[in-house]
């Protein structure tokens, strides 16, 4: 059931993500809502691996019937690369700026 | 006793809903650091009741960690917070 | 139950606001939270790995990240904005409903490939069935995720300008004992999570990004870190993918195929695969948060 | 024996709840006090008070002598990093005061 929940939280936070890429005022604001569209996804690929063990019983269900290793794996190296996306679309912002900030200038 | 565990992470959860007022309509940065040093903290002793009462080690592994990373958010927050402070007499 | 409910609340009040305030500072304060109660809730999806790291990343290294680069960016910036109209709403919704009635008809059709992955356990040299399929059933991703952090590494290095603002500055000598005190504990810690990760969660990657932690916490007090200009840190940044080609190759040459490793071994090329990666991922992740931090310039000019 | 296990856990189930009612004391105070630097003397009671009794309640519950070890560390941890960044916050507040 606990499954359930969190499949639609993880559907409300892409639908969030996206109203923020396309409503946010900042570029930065814009890199944080793809971050929460990401959230989302994690979220929907572990709450399908969960979907055996149902998270109210969890001590008998953990030892029994494990969630899916591979779904786990993928998120794993997802959130590594998540970081590394946001340091590198930091990186454009501020070279954006500093290029903004010269043309206004000249 | 999973019931006295489970009353107990309800109420601390019920802490953050608290928390997470203060962050939204908090004054100054100051007052959001401290909100979310608070959110980390109840995080932390969250994770240690449930590894306790779902039988599962590996959450105080994560506990561990938790508490680390909030004491270097929390020193990456004041030394980086913005120039600007949004001064309210 | 309901302790699943009030987290799914708050989550999505956190990520609204999160987007949805005009203050970047709350936006990133918000953010971060929103990684704890994240990482809380995939505790509660029996993920302990994934919790891990996203304690470590996305409650830790995110937040000094945004913070160091939100000093430098200008307060308004030329982000492209559309008009709400009725026919971006209604985009959205259809979207909405599509995406929905997706995560519904997926419910209902359960895939699974534990069974697969528990056959198969006993041959891969770990016992921890997320460790086995990092490094070994799909170790080709996991290089490759290693060359896609170099490769955004190299990019970031390459954009980088460097007008910097100082740090806030602070009295005394608290933060510097007490960072001296941490330190030892925390590479610890890392070393902990690494031994841990053949049996039970714990791994390369959670290891690299509480690295990453202990240096980052260095720069933040100015105590002496790591020199950018020696030959070994560099050595250290390239050596996660290297190490891993060639034990790869290594097994081509055996004949278990690229990115196969006998039985037998399996064990030991996994740890020395790790222990590089580890290292690897943690300068990795804390350069790429230390290139934008103030006096970056002063040790690699 | 019985008897000491029954008294410990019920001591443990007080420390627990004891270590609770700090926390809620503490989300309170944050949200009701009228100034950053006393929102801040709410903050770390909820930080080292809470924390430190709840870790002791589930040490006194808990399984094996390591994981009671693990507890006191991440105890520990946690008392090092809120004592460190309250003192940071204050100087922050202390610098603005200043500017002001």
């Amino acid at each position: 059931m606990s499954v359930w929940i969190y499949s639609l939280c993880a559907l409300g936070l892409v639908l969030i993500g996206l109203y923020g890429l396309v409503r946010s005022h900042h570029g930065l604001q814009q890199l944080l809502s793809i971050n929460v569209m990401g959230s989302g996804v994690f979220m929907l690929l572990l709450a399908l691996a969960a979907r055996h063990a149902p998270a109210d019983a969890v001590p008998q269900a953990a030892r029994h019937a494990p969630a899916d290793a591979v779904p786990q794996a993928l998120v794993l190296t997802g959130i590594v690369v998540a970081i590394s996306a946001l340091a590198l679309g930091l990186a454009l912002l501020r070279r954006l700026a500093s290029y903004d900030k010269g043309a206004s200038h000249d | 006793m999973m019931l006295f565990y489970q009353v107990m992470m309800g109420v601390l959860l019920l802490c953050i809903v608290l928390g997470l007022v203060q962050l939204v309509w908090g004054h100054n940065s100051a007052d959001r650091l401290m909100a979310v040093q608070l959110l980390g903290t109840i995080g932390v002793a969250i994770l240690l009741l449930a590894a306790q009462a779902y039988e599962a080690p590996s959450l105080r592994d994560v506990a561990l960690v938790l508490a680390l990373l909030a004491a270097v958010t929390g020193v990456a927050f004041v030394r980086l917070r913005p120039d600007k402070e949004d001064r309210k007499p | 139950m309901v302790l699943d409910g009030i987290l799914v609340l708050l989550i999505l009040a956190m990520a609204w606001r999160c987007v949805r305030t005009t203050d970047l500072f709350e936006a990133i304060i918000v953010f971060v939270g929103l990684g704890m109660m994240i990482a809380l809730v995939w505790t509660r999806l029996q993920a302990p790995d994934v919790a891990l790291a996203e304690a470590a990343i996305g409650a830790g290294l995110a937040g000094a990240l945004l913070l160091a680069n939100l000093r430098q960016l200008p307060e308004d910036s030329s982000a492209v904005r559309w008009r709400s109209s009725w026919l971006w709403w209604s985009l959205w919704g259809i979207l909405g409903l599509a995406l929905g009635f997706a995560v519904v008809s997926i419910q209902t059709t359960p895939v699974s490939l534990m069974p697969l992955v528990q056959a198969h356990l006993p041959e891969s040299g770990v016992t921890h069935p997320v460790t086995a399929v990092l490094l070994n059933f799909r170790a080709l991703d996991t290089a490759l995720e290693l060359a896609v952090l170099l490769w955004a590494w190299m990019a970031q290095r390459h954009l980088f300008e460097g007008n910097f603002k100082a740090f806030h500055s602070l009295q005394g000598g608290v933060l510097k004992t007490t960072v001296k005190m941490l330190f030892p504990l925390v590479v610890l810690i890392a070393v902990y999570l690494l031994w841990r990760g053949s049996s039970s969660p714990g791994g390369a990657f959670q290891s690299g990004a509480v690295l990453a932690a202990a240096w980052l916490m260095l720069w933040l007090a100015q105590l002496p870190g790591l020199n950018w200009q020696r030959l070994s840190l560099k050595v250290g940044l390239l050596g996660g993918v290297m190490v891993f080609f060639w034990v790869g190759l290594l097994g081509l040459f055996q004949g278990a195929g690229f990115m196969g490793y006998p039985a037998d071994q399996a064990g030991g090329w996994i740890l020395l695969i790790e222990s590089v990666a580890a290292l690897s991922i943690g300068l990795l992740l804390a350069s790429m948060v230390l290139v934008s931090m103030p006096n970056f310039q002063e040790q690699s000019p | 024996m019985n008897w000491l296990e029954a008294g410990l856990s019920w001591f443990g189930i007080g420390l627990i709840s004891l270590g609770v009612v700090f926390f809620i004391a503490g989300s309170v105070g944050l949200l009701r006090f009228g100034e950053s630097v006393n929102r801040l003397h709410a903050l770390t009671k909820a930080d080292s008070m809470g924390l430190g009794l709840v870790v002791i309640g589930l040490v006194l519950q808990a399984p094996g002598i390591a994981v009671g070890l693990k507890l006191m560390i991440i105890w520990t941890l946690g008392l090092l990093s809120a004592s460190l960044v309250s003192h940071l916050i204050g100087q922050s507040l202390c610098s603005q005061r200043r500017d002001d």
